[in-house]
């Protein structure tokens, strides 16, 4: 005979306030099953769990229905305190009666009404709860992190500092990442190189940090605490151990027509080539598109040339598979493609540049050795116009509706910074807004109008054209002055804006985490798991999760390692009982079940089973409960119904279905 | 007062049970519950690990107790908590929902809406929007066992 | 051609191949032989291979697969389809089977021929595409093709998808024929409250005595659902009107995707409820939806309810389409 | 003896259909079965079979014995009112008759089945004889007249008209009801009845079962037919589905269950078949095991156990109608033949 | 309601505009080839209808001035589509005033070398006569 103990929460007045809870304590009294039913304050609380407690020795309750917000917040809490009062933790069901009754619903009448009704399914959801022992299942004491960019490196670093092993999967041929291609950071100033370069080399040289540049994760299976991943090493086409980085390859390759990619195209590079000299690796890779031999089978070049022997043709790309008990995604962002914005000239114009662009062109490594110059015709500029939010900020299919966040600082650095080596130069730049929260970034800003004369206009954009005499012809509007101004420039530098990798909406479905509209990946939770995926056992590093400038992505590389370093930390992780079973005295062995399963949690074995007194051998389904995660996809692919799930059985739901609708 | 005329007097108040998987939609009801968006509260929601946990019985099941729509939410399709889930969850409920339409049974009674943890507001606007339709298609007579009628 | 195939099913029993022969046997009517196993060489004195032949064999050897030994079994060319469809299931062991296709002209329906006037049926003869009735009030000829049963109409086409040997009279070339779905789209196009009075008429009259289901070589449950008290699912008689659309909507459901159109279902339905129609929307929306999927073709393709791709239609298309 | 013509037996009918309710054979999409009289019903008198048999106007597939209604933890019992008006089944065919013997034989002795025992007493048979028997039928080896059904009232097609006559006190009410549409009957048109049912019964006689051997089948048999190896070769093929038992009229089975209404529990019974591996299903398992065994159980009622405990009657009254439906054809005859004789 | 706000309302009801979603960059300005005709710009309209101040707009000769190049809905970012507004300010004007506002007869001395010719031309196309 069950006896099921009802508790109602008022959380303040979040539920009481549009649900009469004395109401539905009385009501839930009349539950069959129900002995023991009160209220409130704050369930939560202390106090609450105490009463609990209480209530479960006193009245010797079987299950526990508590009437209170969404079992996302506090499921575990109770079913600790369940636990902690001698009753299994999962005799506990939750009616949520704040998120999705009192909350939503205005009328008390109304409210209350539901309230009971949700608690009556919770009620005949108890009444079927078996108590379940969870399973344990190992961790593999070694982390991956996807993505060589500084998310990825700081990630890495910190896990490795505290003692356990890193790979890092990075598919350009480098690590180092979108900072690597910067010239200064704000707000200091600081050379981007400058403080990467020895990050890079730490990496490197780091024992329990083994670095998988020029790859890529090709298929994730397991779980937390146990992936297995297969990484696709692609052919460099040249022997990473007998390479010394002399660099004779490269020069001597007579392919270099290929756009150079770290360069934003800006210029070319050779078909064999590191993106930039401080790659880490210093081993270059063949592009085989670009490469005389592979698309004609002359030359080889570089082969000639290699002192070392390391050019090897006929290398072929690699797949090994690793085992890790965490994976950190830190796939970084790139600018968005800028053809839908026709008004802003930039696919006509060599002189209308992404920031990005200007960042090369202002570093000393870059393609014009770090003089700001116009492409179309290799003059300095003596008018430059920055135009900020383009597509940042656009509701619209062209563009992305939220804010990218880094545009406001990089700009005023780019402007401060030309001002500084350029004084003859005017700069312009039309903004909607300029949002500088962050430690000495107003006044960061200001420094650029104040102490460098940069004119900020109030207003934006509407068409760059080309001006007569070949310069570009601005149309503005400014806001505060109320009038459209044209203005001839020559250099348009766009605040494009930033978007997630492309490849991080394939790797969240390898992965199974979450990702939003925008294709950043989702967190667990928006304020207090930031850094986690709902995924267990994934964690989120730099932009993939959201915009965010460098101090704050090494911020949140930080914060990621720490949590994988407490789940590496463990030695076993306790396993979700609510798994499949199967019924071997139903199981046809028809294999449907095993077909869906995402885990290859099931698999088949000749059993006797009893049926009606008659002896069989059948081939029934056997569920890994290590394995199994619990979705119920075999639940329903079963005809029979032998396959069921622990926690949310057929007969659970069907008996919420038939409390609801009675 | 017979039984028949207490019955057309009663203003029609829809039944629906929506079935919300725990890791998107379930949230994403929990989100439009923070941000207080309102929608009906003739929705009562259960809890599935999953959209593919659903099965058609439990959708039926439904019907036969006097539900007059049935609304199943999940991870959008490729955002599933266990990968594959919903695409399963996809093919299952467009088969059946065709068989039921095809047994003239009117389709705006069943809905397959996929809601993601961060879309509290299409999870109320999905609900309000289902809820209005089950108002204007009136109460559920083509699919109701007879014996689960109160009166 | 009896005669071959009870000279063939002789030599392999008595050869050893074989240890039981499951075929037809000689009604004590002219039109109601039944499914039948042999044991030995002289009772296959009674076996029978005639028009009225139309049970698909291949739901048995779920059962014969447990036994010991080979059973020979005659597989018609659309039964074909289930036994593959079993073995796919891992229901029965190829290995435990050894098949003779046998030829089909299309399976007699004497219920058609009752429905067309033969009224106290004496004898019933074939002859090529003639078929003769005598019966006490009044003999009657019929076009074999006015007579055949109502799947042997939509028939998949002559060719065996898996056989150890073929009877002579086997036609691997015979077409398939076309207009499966035709009644399926005349449901389609009906108003919806048409196509629920339609359902209602037809399903109202189920009495629940699972033939349908029994006969099905997908339903092959060791445990059917609404037999089982486990999960408040069980039916035994069709207690409101719900319960006769629960049924078929459900029994159809599960054996969507694997269904291979063998027509059964409703050549035993007592009531003449035309349940294939049910089965065949879902091949209909499967081919439509997922493109073209025959269950039982062969042995290792992944059925379409197990199966995905990322581009597949939303269940909106239900209300999209109208 | 009275007599109608044939195309004003409908206006009789919606005599008889508006005053109580009215049982009869209604043709729906093809099929003919026993079901209420309506003003748009398809009556068909002509089907010499339905698909059902007429047992359900008494023992209806399914009916609720009693409804619980719950409110709160209290529980309310109201017990299923008992049929308490007249009602006609009309144009029972002579075998069906028979059939209610059967059922009466186990309803009505004690202790007796109220629900069963009410419809029985309310009940007024019109019985039909069979114009145009078929080759399945086999009543004659029962002895029963297809050509003089037994019932409250008889009728005869004879040409144009429908002769009837009133057997019973009960069939006389009922002609009394239907008087303004009946005009009495003549001496030729009692010839004409008598020649109608001597062709009936010439016609049985050309059938292939009407001459069946019913030898070695009798409630002595038990023990030597129960062991009879031959059970296994004719239960080989047998489906275990219920088509047999539910269109049989004397096969009397019946599973009692709850139905859950959500507001209550509704306790009802409905037709079980011994075909069903669920039949008997007790705790500890079931006592039949295979199909053989539920194969050889219903035949062994109907020709075995039923005689044995009703002074030798079979409880099978040779309607063919699991001749003609068995999905793989098996049927009684079939087991008689094989299996008889043999003493 | 006061008579301004209904009026706003009125407008926003004819364009379909929401001109709360206007986050005030500018690029309806910035793009406008009228601009420099306007007395009242293109941005200030959305502002000027979600503050209520119709009346203003309505005796505006921007409302004259504006191509319908619909250059400001392409740009906008916010998707709230100024040009409509316009419009919808143009025709409430023309309902006010009856229906034969604008005759031929009145347009040679509203010429001038400045107007575009596809001024002209969506004139025609948008008043009757």
């Amino acid at each position: 005979m069950q006896r099921i103990g009802v508790f109602v929460c008022h959380c303040g007045t979040n539920i009481a306030g549009t649900v009469d809870v004395k109401r539905v304590v009385e009501a839930v009294k009349k539950e069959p099953g129900v002995v023991y039913a009160e209220d409130y304050q704050y369930m939560c609380s202390e106090a609450g769990q105490q009463k609990i407690a209480d209530a479960v020795k006193n009245e010797h309750l079987t299950g526990i229905v508590i009437c209170s917000c969404s079992p996302r917040m506090h499921e575990g809490t109770f079913r600790k305190a369940a636990e902690k009062a001698g009753l299994n933790p999962y005799l506990v069901e939750i009616a949520n009666i704040r998120e999705q009754c009192s909350w939503i619903h205005k009328d008390m009448e109304e409210g209350t009404e539901k309230a009971v009704i949700l608690a009556r399914a919770a009620i005949a959801k108890v009444m079927l709860n078996a108590p379940l022992q969870p399973g344990e299942s190992r961790v593999v004491k070694r982390a991956l992190v996807i993505g060589g960019g500084i998310a990825g490196i700081q990630t890495a670093l910190d896990i490795a500092d505290a003692g356990y092993e890193v790979d890092i999967v990075e598919k350009t041929p480098s690590i180092g990442g979108r900072m690597s291609q910067l010239d200064k950071t704000f707000p200091t100033l600081d050379c981007s190189s400058c403080i990467l370069t020895p990050k890079m080399g730490e990496v490197n040289a780091h024992e329990k940090i083994n670095i998988y540049t020029y790859s890529e994760v090709e298929k994730v299976s397991g779980f937390v605490g146990d992936f297995s991943v297969d990484i696709r090493k692609k052919a460099r086409y040249v022997d990473m151990d007998k390479c010394t980085g002399c660099g004779l390859c490269q020069e001597k390759c007579p392919s270099r027509k290929t756009p150079n990619e770290f360069n934003r195209g800006l210029n070319t590079r050779p078909a064999i080539y590191t993106p930039f000299a401080q790659a880490v690796p210093n081993v270059p890779v063949i592009d085989t598109e670009a490469c005389i031999k592979f698309k004609t089978g002359k030359c080889g070049v570089c082969s000639k040339v290699c002192a070392a022997g390391a050019i090897d043709y006929t290398q072929k790309d690699e797949i090994i598979t690793r085992e890790y008990g965490a994976i950190v995604v830190a796939t970084g962002f790139d600018t968005i493609n800028l053809d839908k914005f026709d008004e802003y000239y930039y696919n006509q114009s060599k002189d209308v540049i992404t920031a990005l662009e200007l960042e090369r062109l202002m570093n000393a490594a870059g393609p014009t050795g770090g003089n700001v110059v116009r492409l179309s015709n290799g003059e300095h500029p003596k008018n430059i116009v920055f135009i900020q939010c383009v597509g940042s900020r656009d509701v619209t299919c062209r563009g992305k509706s939220y804010c990218s966040k880094i545009c406001c600082m990089y700009t005023a650095k780019q402007a401060m910074l030309l001002k500084d080596h350029y004084p003859d130069v005017d700069v312009h730049v039309f903004y909607i807004d300029v949002r500088t929260p962050g430690k000495n970034f107003d006044e960061f800003y200001r420094r650029a109008v104040e102490e460098y004369d940069v004119d900020y206009i109030k207003g934006q954009v509407g068409k760059v054209s080309e001006a007569e005499n070949g310069r570009l012809l601005v149309q503005g509007v400014d806001l505060i002055d109320n009038r459209q101004i044209k203005m001839e420039a020559d250099l348009v530098v766009l605040a494009t804006a930033i978007e997630p990798n492309k490849d991080v909406r394939k790797i969240a479905t390898m992965l199974t985490a979450s990702i939003d509209n925008n294709n950043f990946l989702t967190e667990a939770h928006p304020k207090l798991r930031p850094v986690e995926s709902p995924t267990a056992g994934i964690f989120l590093s730099g932009v993939c999760q959201g915009p965010k400038d460098i101090p704050e992505t090494v911020a949140q590389a930080g914060a990621a390692a720490i949590k994988v370093v407490g789940l590496l930390a463990k030695d076993k992780l306790v396993t979700n009982p609510c798994t499949a079973q199967s019924n071997p005295l139903f199981c046809n062995g028809c294999s449907a079940c095993e077909k869906v399963c995402p885990y290859g949690a099931i698999s088949y074995e000749e059993q006797q089973v009893m049926d009606g007194g008659v002896r069989e051998n059948r081939r029934v389904a056997v569920v890994n409960s290590a394995l199994c995660q619990g979705c119920g996809a075999c639940t329903v692919a079963c005809p029979s119904g032998a396959m069921d799930l622990k926690g949310f059985s057929n007969r659970q739901i069907l008996a919420e279905v038939d409390a609801i609708c009675r | 007062m017979s039984i028949e005329a207490k019955n057309e007097n009663k203003e029609f108040k829809p039944l629906i049970v929506a079935f919300c998987c725990n890791w998107c939609s379930y949230a994403g009801a929990d989100l439009a519950g923070s941000s207080r968006l309102a929608y009906p509260a003739d929705v009562k929601i259960i809890r599935v690990p999953c959209s593919c946990r659903v099965n058609p019985l439990f959708i039926l099941r439904a019907f036969q107790k006097g539900a007059d729509g049935v609304i199943l939410c999940g991870c959008h399709p490729g955002d599933c908590h266990y990968s594959t889930g919903n695409y399963y969850a996809r093919r299952r409920m467009t088969l059946l929902f065709s068989m039921l339409d095809y047994l003239g049974v009117e389709n705006g009674r069943t809905r397959v809406e996929w809601v993601s943890a961060a879309e509290g507001v299409k999870f109320s606007q999905t609900m309000n929007e289902f809820v209005e339709k089950i108002y204007s298609l009136g109460e559920n007579v083509r699919l109701e066992d007879l014996r689960c009628k109160k009166n | 051609m009896q005669e071959e195939l009870i000279r063939r099913a002789k030599e392999l029993l008595g050869d050893g191949t074989v240890v039981r022969v499951m075929g037809w046997r000689k009604g004590d009517l002219s039109f109601n032989p039944e499914p039948a196993l042999f044991e030995t060489e002289e009772s296959l004195a009674e076996f029978v291979y005639d028009g009225f032949c139309g049970a698909n064999l291949s739901k048995y050897m779920i059962k014969l697969s447990k036994l010991e030994g080979k059973t020979l079994v005659f597989l018609k060319p659309c039964d074909t389809y289930s036994f593959n469809q079993l073995v796919k299931e891992h229901r029965v062991d190829r290995e435990k089977a050894y098949i003779i296709g046998v030829g089909c002209d299309g399976s007699l329906d004497v219920d058609a021929m009752k429905e067309k006037g033969a009224k106290g049926i004496q004898e019933i003869t074939e002859d090529g595409d003639t078929v003769t009735v005598r019966a006490i009030y009044g003999d009657k000829t019929f076009d074999r093709e006015d007579v055949i049963l109502e799947r042997c109409r939509a028939c998949k086409g002559g060719a065996h998808m898996v056989y150890d040997e073929l009877a002579s009279n086997a036609d691997e070339e015979k077409p398939a024929r076309d207009g499966r779905f035709s009644l399926v789209e005349k449901i389609e196009v009906m108003d919806p409250k048409e196509r629920f009075a339609f359902w209602q008429n037809e399903l109202s009259r189920c009495i629940r005595c699972n033939a349908c289901r029994n006969v099905c070589p997908a339903c092959s449950c060791i445990k059917c659902v609404f037999d089982n008290d486990r999960y408040d699912t069980a039916q035994k008689a069709n207690a409101d009107t719900f319960e006769e659309q629960m049924f078929h909507i459900i029994r159809a459901f599960h054996v969507a995707g694997r269904c291979t159109d063998c027509g059964e279902c409703s050549r035993v339905c007592p009531e003449h409820i035309p349940l294939h129609l049910l089965n065949r929307k879902f091949i209909k929306d499967i081919n439509t939806f997922y493109g073209d999927y025959q269950a039982g073709a062969d042995t290792d393709s992944r059925a379409p309810l197990t199966n995905f791709t990322t581009e597949d239609v939303e269940p909106s298309i239900v209300q999209e389409r109208g | 003896m009275y007599k109608i013509k044939k195309e004003q037996i409908s206006a009789l009918l919606e005599t008889v259909g508006k005053a109580m309710d009215l049982y009869l054979p209604v043709n729906n999409n093809g099929k003919t079965n026993f079901g209420f009289w309506t003003e748009d019903a398809k009556v068909d008198l002509e089907t010499l079979k339905t698909v059902k048999s007429p047992k359900d106007a008494f023992f209806p597939q399914s009916e609720v014995l009693y409804s619980c209604y719950k409110d709160a933890k209290k529980i309310e019992i109201t017990p299923q009112e008992l049929v308490n008006r007249d009602f006609v089944i009309f144009g029972v065919r002579a075998c069906d008759v028979r059939g209610f013997q059967v059922l009466d034989r186990v309803f009505l002795a004690d202790p007796v089945d109220t629900y069963y025992a009410a419809r029985r007493e309310h009940g007024i048979v019109v019985s039909l004889a069979c114009g145009e028997p078929e080759e399945s039928c086999f009543c004659k080896v029962f002895d029963i007249d297809a050509a003089a059904p037994e019932g409250d009232v008889v009728m005869w097609a004879v040409e144009d008209c429908y002769c009837m006559e009133a057997k019973t006190e009960k069939g006389e009410n009922f002609l009394e009801l239907v008087k303004e549409h009946l005009e009495p009957a003549s001496d030729e048109d009692s010839q004409k009845t008598a020649a109608e049912q001597e062709k009936i019964r010439q016609i049985i006689e050309k059938f292939p079962y009407s001459h069946l051997s019913l030898e070695g089948w009798d409630g002595n048999a038990t023990k030597e037919k129960f062991d009879d190896p031959r059970w296994k070769e004719l239960s080989d093929a047998c489906l275990a589905c219920g088509t047999c038992t539910f269109s049989c009229p004397t096969c009397q089975c019946y599973d009692i269950r709850d139905f859950n209404t959500g507001h209550g529990v509704q306790r009802y019974r409905c037709w079980d078949s011994c075909m069903y591996s669920d039949f008997t299903l007790m705790a500890h398992g079931n006592n039949r095991t295979t199909q053989m065994q539920r194969f050889r159980q219903r035949f062994m009622h109907k020709l075995v156990y039923y005689p044995a405990n009703n002074d030798g009657m079979y409880s099978c009254v040779g309607c063919g109608r699991c001749v003609e439906k068995c999905p793989q054809g098996l049927n009684i005859v079939k087991v008689i033949k094989r299996m008889g004789g043999s003493k | 309601m006061s008579a301004d706000a209904k009026l706003a309302q009125q407008i926003r009801e004819i364009s379909g505009v929401d001109t709360r979603k206007c986050m005030k960059c500018g690029r309806c300005s910035a793009s406008c080839p009228a601009y420099n005709e306007m007395d009242i710009r293109p941005h200030q309209f959305v502002s000027y209808v979600q503050n209520g101040n119709v009346e203003a707009l309505m005796n505006s000769k921007s409302i004259w001035k504006c191509l319908s190049c619909f250059a400001c809905v392409e740009r906008c970012p916010r998707d709230v589509k100024p040009a409509k507004v316009i419009e919808a300010v143009r025709l409430s004007v023309i309902r006010q005033r009856g229906e034969n506002f604008l005759s031929p007869d009145e347009i040679p001395a509203l010429l001038d070398d400045e107007t575009p010719q596809q001024l002209l031309a969506s004139a025609y196309r948008k008043y009757r006569k």
